[in-house]
């Protein structure tokens, strides 16, 4: 098969020909606003992923290394209407659905990392029962990643299993190579659909195949190399071990408590169904929520089973590394780091798994010797 | 369960004329919850009112809202058929279709549509409603009297005589006010200190009175029933309980020239004093302003008591024992009072105010009050009216009324109202005693309103010879060793200059000058002047918006004798009224704190206008100091409500979830346009929605 | 727009000097726009800074907050928390773009019945110059019911659309 | 695809104050075609919207063998327990449901003795087991209900549980009420729930086969902590006691994460655990 | 030498933990990964080696801990506190959140006027720029001290003035579209009210739901509430310490709306907060003579 190629500066045609294809484009761009934030410099905000028009297209930026927010929106979005009640005068209450507004999207230039975690939650949204708005999205778009050229001291996808050129979730990833140009690899069916969009690569016919599956790329593109920072093996059986251990008193002192961590995460999936409106018209809507938060699980008398931070902190990370895995057989974690980029209170998850794992190594070797 | 009933009312053609009354009712039988509704000619009506109770009744409803006028007008009606129907008063809400709607629109179709609004917005909030039980708190039966005048002292024999404690307190060392200091009293002209003595004396016998004289007002707390009041006492430096009033000590005292405050400084009195020869207590006080004694220890910076000088006073009383105390000091008690009763009185200006008048400048310019010592028999000339300057008889008087009064520019655009009587009453007195004397009245217009009082003024111009001038009075000036008095006698239009030996200025009457200091601490407001200002010049002329304080005589605004007494017994029977029953029952709109979401920041124990809020332990685990609101104390105003930031506490009667509603409620007028379902028939909902 | 714009005003009045202000309007029979909807709470003290923006959530064009002269209150000092509160909650509100042509603050004493009636026609008026108030309609309760009436997500629903200028859906 | 979010509509029916702040209401579902697919097994759940308000989560209070209506008991706490209270008979509320596992009646509780506990609200889910078992009264061993509350105030259906001694259903009830919180004229027992069961159980003639016997127990989260350890001295199986968990839930279909214990979803693998799973689980109820 | 600085921080730490005079120090640590600084909490001499002094650019006030349950059994503790963060603890002792008897703190006061805001910086770097009080001291002692009246107002949030001159100069639609924009980004993550020191609430207005004052859905009605609300609640408290704005995901110019109220409170009022402890706060407090040109 033809190898397929991307340069970079037919990116605008590139856009153009898949929204005259009747696709909505996502991409990542710089914030036209980010002189208006008062602290000079904001990496953290600078790039998001958002809806773009011809007018647009030159402000996509692909070089930031995760951008400020994810494209887990997209798919979950952060408020949606899933039901509307309405009380007319002197009727009877009635309700109807509202479906998901999701047309034919292309999310181009997601990073490895946030495209990874959709077949990750596709698991939670489609065991029992298929959850319908995050089904419809998932099949109405078509994800194209880009293999991450830079990375920072918070990544650690190859830690959790990922790679900076990790195909997980994504249906195209281009790769960047020395001339500038970027590799376009396909990824299964759906990959195909997105065929048409890219020029075959006469010239770099010479470039040396790899197996798509694999993060060893890194000969043929500029791909980042991300050190491992630790080893997982030992994370899960720690954690289901050491449910009191002084290390989650530790870990949480510093924890504030918002949700700035769960909101960017992209695997990160709880919500919360409220009513909002007047008497005779009402929207029932699936909001994020946060485990973080002191109410999440408070009843309504006011007992709460999670009411310290300590523990709120252990759900989230013995969520992700033990009980979702134990569950569902995967990490509920790409190595994204944004978590640990966003904190504001400057908490570290990637510092506080490594010390899981670096434990569980201990207690590995004890229980193997 | 919510089960409304909407009553709407036509008020006759009041509102029936600019509603589709049936048109409401039939709205309003739709909205969510409302199983009943209906309109009816007159609501307040007895017919009316039977209606409300029996839809109650057959209805089992668990709110109601009365469509029709202002509940500041039927509030009280409906609230008491809803109790008689056995609903709880609390769950009745009005809407105002009457002085908010049909009196103020001029299309039928707009205030219908407005009607519906307004109703859908009351039974939103009506469904929040909660049953609430008066809030009864126990009254304390006592009564506190603040002055000692003749409207205090009436005040609390008045409600001391009904059978309640009285504690009277008066901040110079006798009671008696300005009315013992008068000679006669207009307009039967007979004596002040006959008739006022028998009640002077009576408040010191009155075994529920309890005097307490050199003292003041120090701080209020609390709440109708319920005040706690500091009351400071200044030093006497004589044992009430010990001294017999021999008045030994008099005598002794090397002070003598300082002036006299009962004499308006016509005379001179030592530094022990007895204030009046009919002073209630009787008994002598020390100035220690003027006592050497006092003077001396200041001076080294000793207490009086360790100083050794004078002291003769000390040394004469016959009292074993001594009943001079060089060592007293000031002493503060907290009382407790069901109800306040404000007498503070008034004060005349100054003729130094008057500058123009000579007042300052000549010893013979005085203020009425001045001339009511010089015609006293008990005065410093034992009732013959001499000069202040030289001793020699008056022969001349001029009596200025308005010294100040009805002048704007003066600061007081008031009518003192006495003013024309007693500067009447002088000139007729004069001339009682004088027969040959002159004395002329400047006036503006002779104010003679009241009983026997045209006579009075017709008696001393017709009978005794007093001359009247009608015209201000524009300067006065010394010429030889008489004064001369110019004016315009606005009657003749010509000027006219009048020799005298006295010129006696009906200066305006003024609050007591630190009235308003009281007034804050008590929560009674003021006008500009810092006359006490009453709950309703028409209807609550006795109480003031402080409920359980009540207002008597001229600390409200000028008043004659008559009136301070009558208006002191009307302040003395609302006292009673108070004090006679054992609890008080009170609305029950106050707030009340979730202490699960107090982080006691304090805002709202700073805001709260009462003091009504306070720390206390939780009644949850784990225990923690949170805000806790005292209903007895709470009046229900809110601002704790609107400043907390989480929202802990709540007002009942106007809960957040009630306000909530009524304001989603405005929306749903256009939602249900826009669904076409009933709600606002007008254009609104096409033309205003399509704008939007 | 051919018919005359008719604004949603939403007042909060207090029971002892406005809505007794009001009633006096009332019994002068003084005519004044029907556009005002009055929310009677104890004393201005009691409005909350929420309340306001609930309102302008139900779709108000306008708000007014209106009490007691100040030394008036019957409760002795909520008019003068009150106003302290709106020194700043206008400011805070001006800054954000809602201007006094949307919320306006006044005292009125219970003897003021010509100055209520006056006050409303004078608010109908600027509000109706100042035209709906779209900026809040679009996100109100109102506009919402609207959108789903049509079976629509609300406005500015979708997650690309919360990007406000970016978003282009 | 459903739209899973979208609850059925149901009528009030019937209103019934069990006390100052516990109510039931007896539901019926407006559509034939839902009353036909709405199948449920005593222990499942639903959930209830007041509209405009939210949901909650509430036990299906009535037992399968009593089909027609759906019965829900709540105590008036938050948000939508309040906007509940303000429905009468005829107002409708949304249904979503059955959801979450069941007591295994047929599997396990068939042939053994049972011993159920309630206290306070908690007596609800009980209730809809024991009488589940009444209707099926051959099929089990020994019947004993205990029910508590802190007051006679605070107790539910507390006629009808007492009423069920004396209808001919061969099963012991007690009733009892905390220590210095009774009446002169309370004429049932006095004693915290824990002491009642082992007293009630010890003294139980002929003796209940603790080894092989089934345990319910629902209430407060103390009463539960206490309970427990008593049911084991008395020789009752972990694997055999059960418990119905409260935690807060919003989907009620296992996504959205917020009655998660451990790996647990409550609303799928719950909320019916024995004392054997609970132990299993980590700390964090 | 700069590393003199935060051995001297480490040297009061450990003197005072050693001798027990306090038993907890809460400061900063370096930030393991990302570029922020972590608090750092220090119970026994052997650890404060951690303690370090962090960029106010890149760190949370440590102000916020001061309140936090899970060492409320801990007394005294010390809090490394530069003025912003002493303004903080002064606005707690002031709305009783803290007691004075269990609050110690090591004071940092800032040596040159220009205290590096760059996150780019590591701590090390700046640490040269601050000044360690010799002692652990009582917010009483603080406050009486020279440095305080030369220092207590000086602060690590960047300058809001442009954005706010700039909004001034705007009419009303166009401050509304530039809010309504800013706020649609809100993901209403609540890291501003949980990095807020004066954020206690138990229970935060925005939690509130019988009724729901401020709806919670990220939606544009909600965001404008929250952010609206969230400001006003601030208004007269907000100590100008920058930490909200710095913790917003989303970058929104919350240091505008705080310099804004700070405006209005310090022209209107006379007041700014975080400097006295026995002051009332504005909004807690009225005069008969404020300000009313507005009321009609």
């Amino acid at each position: 098969m033809t190898p397929l190629t991307l340069k970079i500066d037919r990116l605008g045609d590139l856009l153009a020909k898949m929204a005259a294809a009747g696709f909505r484009i996502v991409a990542p761009v710089a914030s036209a606003e980010s002189d208006t934030s008062a602290t000079a410099p904001r990496p953290r905000q600078a790039v998001r992923f958002a809806v773009v028009g011809p007018q647009d297209y030159a402000r996509v930026d692909l070089t930031a290394t995760p951008a400020a927010e994810g494209i887990k929106r997209f798919f979950l979005p952060q408020s949606e209407a899933v039901v509307r009640m309405r009380q007319n005068e002197g009727q009877s209450a009635q309700v109807s659905d509202i479906s998901p507004d999701a047309p034919p999207t292309i999310i181009f230039g997601a990073r490895p990392c946030d495209a990874a975690a959709l077949p990750v939650l596709d698991r939670v949204f489609s065991w029992d029962s298929d959850d319908r708005s995050w089904s419809h999205r998932r099949q109405q778009t078509l994800v194209i990643t880009i293999a991450c050229q830079s990375s920072d001291a918070a990544c650690f996808c190859t830690s959790i299993g990922g790679a900076p050129d990790s195909t997980a979730g994504s249906d195209a990833l281009l790769v960047p190579q020395d001339d500038g140009t970027m590799q376009v690899r396909l990824v299964g069916e759906r990959g195909e659909k997105l065929r048409q969009f890219f020029d075959a690569d006469d010239a770099g016919s010479a470039a040396p195949r790899e197996d798509a599956t694999t993060g060893d790329s890194g000969k043929a593109g500029q791909v980042t190399v991300v050190p491992p920072r630790f080893d997982i093996s030992g994370v899960r059986s720690w954690i289901e071990n050491n449910f009191d251990d002084k290390l989650w008193d530790q870990a949480a002192l510093a924890c504030l408590g918002c949700g700035a961590c769960t909101y960017g995460c992209p695997t990160c999936h709880c919500f919360d169904l409220v009513d909002e409106g007047t008497e005779q018209s009402s929207l029932r809507r699936r909001n994020w929520d946060s485990c973080q938060f002191r109410n999440f699980t408070e009843h309504a008398s006011g007992h709460n089973p999670r009411p310290w931070q300590t523990q709120r902190y252990r759900q989230r990370i013995a969520h992700k590394f033990a009980y979702f895995p134990e569950r569902f057989g995967t990490t509920l974690c790409t190595g994204c780091g944004r978590c640990v980029r966003v904190c504001p209170a400057g908490v570290s998850l990637l510092e506080i798994v490594g010390r899981i794992a670096a434990k569980g190594k201990i207690e590995e070797g004890r229980a193997d010797g | 369960m919510a089960r409304i009933g909407v009553f709407v009312c036509w008020c006759g053609e009041n509102i029936g004329r600019m509603v589709d009354c049936p048109a409401v009712a039939a709205a309003a039988r739709d909205m969510s919850q409302v199983v009943h509704a209906e309109d009816y000619k007159y609501m307040c009506s007895d017919p009316g009112q039977q209606r409300l109770i029996d839809a109650i009744r057959q209805k089992h409803l668990t709110g109601v809202v009365v469509a029709s006028c202002s509940p500041r007008m039927h509030e009280p009606t409906f609230r008491a058929a809803a109790e008689a129907a056995g609903l709880n008063q609390f769950m009745v809400e009005m809407a105002n279709l009457r002085e908010h709607c049909s009196w103020v629109h001029d299309d039928r179709q707009e205030a219908t549509a407005k009607s519906i609004d307004l109703v859908r917005m009351m039974v939103a909030k009506v469904r929040r409603n909660e049953r609430l039980s008066p809030i009864r708190v126990p009254i304390t039966d006592r009564a506190l009297v603040i002055g000692g005048g003749i409207a205090g002292i009436q005040a609390a024999l008045d409600i001391a005589d009904s059978g309640h404690e009285v504690v009277l307190v008066e901040r110079s060392p006798s009671i008696g006010g300005h009315m013992s200091q008068l000679s006669e009293t207009f307009p039967t002209l007979d004596c002040s200190q006959c008739i006022l003595t028998p009640r002077m004396v009576e408040v010191a016998r009155h075994p529920r009175i309890r005097l307490m004289t050199c003292t003041e007002l120090q701080d209020v707390e609390g709440y109708v029933g319920n005040f706690s009041v500091t009351l400071e006492t200044r030093a006497r430096y004589v044992d009430l309980e010990r001294c017999t009033g021999c008045g030994a000590c008099l005598e002794v005292c090397p002070v003598k020239n300082v002036p006299g405050e009962f004499d308006e400084s016509l005379a001179t009195r030592g530094a022990i004093y007895r204030p009046f020869p009919q002073a209630v207590p009787n008994k002598p006080v020390i100035d220690p302003q003027c006592c050497l004694r006092h003077k001396a220890a200041g001076r080294k910076g000793i207490s009086a008591a360790e100083s050794n000088v004078c002291g003769k006073c000390a040394e004469v009383c016959p009292i074993p024992g001594k009943a001079i105390d060089f060592g007293d000091a000031p002493s503060t008690v907290v009382e407790n009072f069901g109800a306040i009763v404000v007498a503070t009185g008034f004060d005349v200006r100054p003729v130094s105010d008057f500058p123009e008048y000579g007042g300052g400048r000549f010893a013979d310019v005085i203020t009425g009050l001045q001339f009511e010592r010089l015609l006293s028999a008990s005065g410093p000339t034992e009732g013959q009216v001499r000069r202040v300057s030289d001793g020699r008889p008056a022969r001349r008087v001029v009596l200025v009324a308005c010294a100040g009064s009805r002048d704007a520019a003066k600061g007081c655009a008031y009518c003192s109202k006495i003013c024309c009587m007693y500067s009447s009453k002088h000139a007729m007195l004069f001339r009682h005693k004088c027969h040959d004397g002159q004395a002329t009245v400047f006036y503006m217009d002779l104010r003679a309103a009241g009983k026997g009082y045209d006579e009075f003024t017709r008696r001393a111009a017709e009978e005794d010879g007093v001359s009247y001038v009608r015209g201000r009075v524009s300067r006065v000036y010394r010429r030889g060793d008489s004064l001369v008095v110019c004016g315009v006698d606005t009657l003749l239009g010509r000027k006219v200059e009048v020799e005298a030996d006295l010129v006696v200025l009906a200066t305006a009457a003024v609050p007591q000058k630190d009235v308003r200091q009281l007034a804050q601490k008590l929560g009674v407001s003021y006008d500009s002047h810092g006359w006490l200002s009453e709950a309703h010049p028409k209807l609550r002329p006795v109480e003031t918006a402080t409920a359980g304080v009540f207002l008597a005589g001229a600390c409200q605004g000028p008043r004659d004798i008559p009136e301070a007494v009558a208006q002191a017994g009307g302040a003395a029977a609302k006292a009673m009224v108070l004090l006679s029953k054992r609890m008080l029952d009170r609305e029950p709109i106050v707030a009340r704190i979730d202490e699960r979401a107090c982080d006691l920041c304090g805002t709202c124990i700073k805001v709260c206008p009462v003091g009504a809020i306070e720390a206390q332990p939780s009644g949850s685990r784990p225990v923690r100091q949170v805000a806790f609101v005292n209903e007895g104390l709470c009046i229900g105003c809110g601002t704790c409500v609107a400043s907390c930031r989480s929202k802990a506490p709540d007002l009942a009667g106007f809960t957040d979830q009630q306000l909530y509603r009524s304001i989603l409620a405005t929306a749903d007028g256009t939602i249900a346009a826009a669904a076409g379902g009933n709600g606002q028939p007008s254009a609104k909902g096409d033309a205003g929605e399509a704008g939007r | 727009m051919s018919e005359r714009f008719e604004p949603r005003i939403v007042a909060f009045v207090c029971t002892w000097c406005t809505y007794a202000g009001a009633d006096l309007a009332g019994t002068s029979r003084y005519v004044y726009p029907p556009n005002v909807r009055l929310i009677r709470v104890p004393c201005t003290g009691r409005v909350d800074a929420s309340f306001i923006l609930k309102a302008f959530e139900s779709g108000a064009d306008g708000v007014l907050v209106s009490g007691c002269h100040p030394g008036d209150c019957h409760y002795t000092s909520g008019n003068l928390h009150a106003r302290r509160r709106w020194n700043v909650f206008r400011e805070l509100l001006r800054f954000v773009g809602i201007g006094d042509d949307r919320l306006a603050f006044s005292w009125v004493s219970a003897a003021e019945g010509r100055k209520f009636a006056d006050l409303v026609c004078d608010l109908t008026e600027r509000v109706r110059a100042a035209g709906p108030f779209d900026g809040y309609g679009r996100m109100s309760y109102i506009a919402e019911a609207l959108a789903a009436e049509c079976g629509q997500q609300g406005p500015a629903e979708s997650p690309d659309d919360r990007d406000g200028r970016e978003g282009r859906a | 695809m459903d739209n899973h979010y979208l609850p059925m509509m149901a009528e009030i029916r019937e209103i019934v104050d069990q006390t100052h702040d516990v109510r039931t209401l007896r539901l019926r579902l407006k559509s034939a075609d839902d009353i036909e697919s709405f199948r449920w097994q005593a222990g499942q759940f639903g959930l209830f919207s007041a509209f405009g308000e939210g949901e909650s989560t509430f036990c299906i209070g009535n037992p399968p063998t009593r089909p027609g209506h759906i019965e829900i008991t709540f105590k008036q706490a938050g948000r939508v327990t309040s906007a509940l209270r303000q429905l009468d008979v005829g107002d409708t509320i949304g249904v979503r449901g059955p959801y979450g596992n069941a007591f295994p009646i047929d599997d396990v509780f068939r042939g053994r003795d049972v011993v159920f506990v309630g206290g306070g609200i908690g007596i609800a889910p009980v209730r809809a087991v024991y009488l589940n078992c009444l209707d099926r009264r051959d099929e089990f061993g020994r019947l004993m209900i205990i029910g508590g509350a802190r007051t006679a105030d605070d107790f539910p259906f507390l006629d009808e549980t007492c009423a069920l001694a004396g209808a001919g259903h061969e099963v012991t009830v007690g009733v009892t009420i905390d220590p210095g919180r009774e009446s002169s004229n309370w004429p049932h027992r006095v004693g915290l729930v824990p002491d009642v069961l082992r007293e009630m159980v010890e003294q139980a003639s002929p003796a209940v086969n603790t080894a092989e016997a089934v345990a319910i127990v629902c209430g407060p989260p103390v009463m539960i902590k206490f309970t427990l350890p008593v049911l084991h001295s008395l020789g009752f199986a972990d694997e055999r006691v059960y418990t119905t968990l409260e935690n807060r839930m919003k989907c009620g279909i296992g996504k959205c994460g917020r009655c998660n214990v451990g790996s647990r979803y409550v609303c799928k693998d719950g909320p019916v655990f024995t004392a054997a799973e609970l132990h299993r689980l980590p700390n964090d109820l | 030498m700069n590393h003199s600085s935060a051995e001297q921080l480490q040297q009061v730490a450990a003197s005072a933990l050693a001798v027990g005079s306090v038993k907890l120090v809460i400061g900063h640590a370096a930030g393991a990964a990302g570029d922020r600084a972590a608090a750092c909490f220090v119970d026994s001499d052997d650890n404060v080696g951690r303690l370090t002094i962090a960029s106010p650019g890149v760190a949370t006030n440590l102000a916020v801990y001061a309140t936090r349950p899970e060492i409320s059994h801990l007394s005294p503790i010390a809090v490394v506190a530069d003025p912003p963060t002493l303004r903080a603890l002064v606005g707690l002792l002031q709305e009783g959140q803290v007691e004075a008897d269990r609050l110690r703190v090591i004071a940092l006061w800032p040596q040159t006027a220009e205290v590096s805001q760059s996150p780019s910086d590591s701590a090390d770097d700046d640490a040269g720029a601050w000044k360690v009080s010799g002692s652990v001291q009582t917010m009483e002692q603080v406050l009486a001290s020279h440095e305080w009246v030369a220092h207590g107002q000086w602060t690590a949030a960047a300058q809001a003035d442009d954005l706010v001159e700039r909004l001034l100069k705007m009419s009303d639609a166009e401050r509304w579209q530039f809010w309504s924009a800013e706020f649609a980004r809100c993901s209403r993550c609540y890291a501003c009210r949980a990095s807020c020191p004066l954020c206690y609430c138990r229970r935060c207005v925005a939690e509130k739901n019988q009724p729901q004052w401020i709806d919670t859905s990220a939606t544009p009605r909600g965001n404008f509430a929250w952010n609206v609300i969230r400001a006003f609640h601030l208004a007269g408290r907000c100590i100008d310490c920058g930490a909200c704005e710095r913790a917003c995901p989303q970058g929104l110019p919350l240091g505008a709306l705080n310099e804004f109220l700070r405006r209005t409170v310090a022209e209107k009022f006379d007041y700014r907060a975080g400097l006295e402890v026995d002051s009332t706060p504005p909004l807690a407090d009225f005069r008969t003579d404020d300000p009313e040109e507005f009321i009609r």
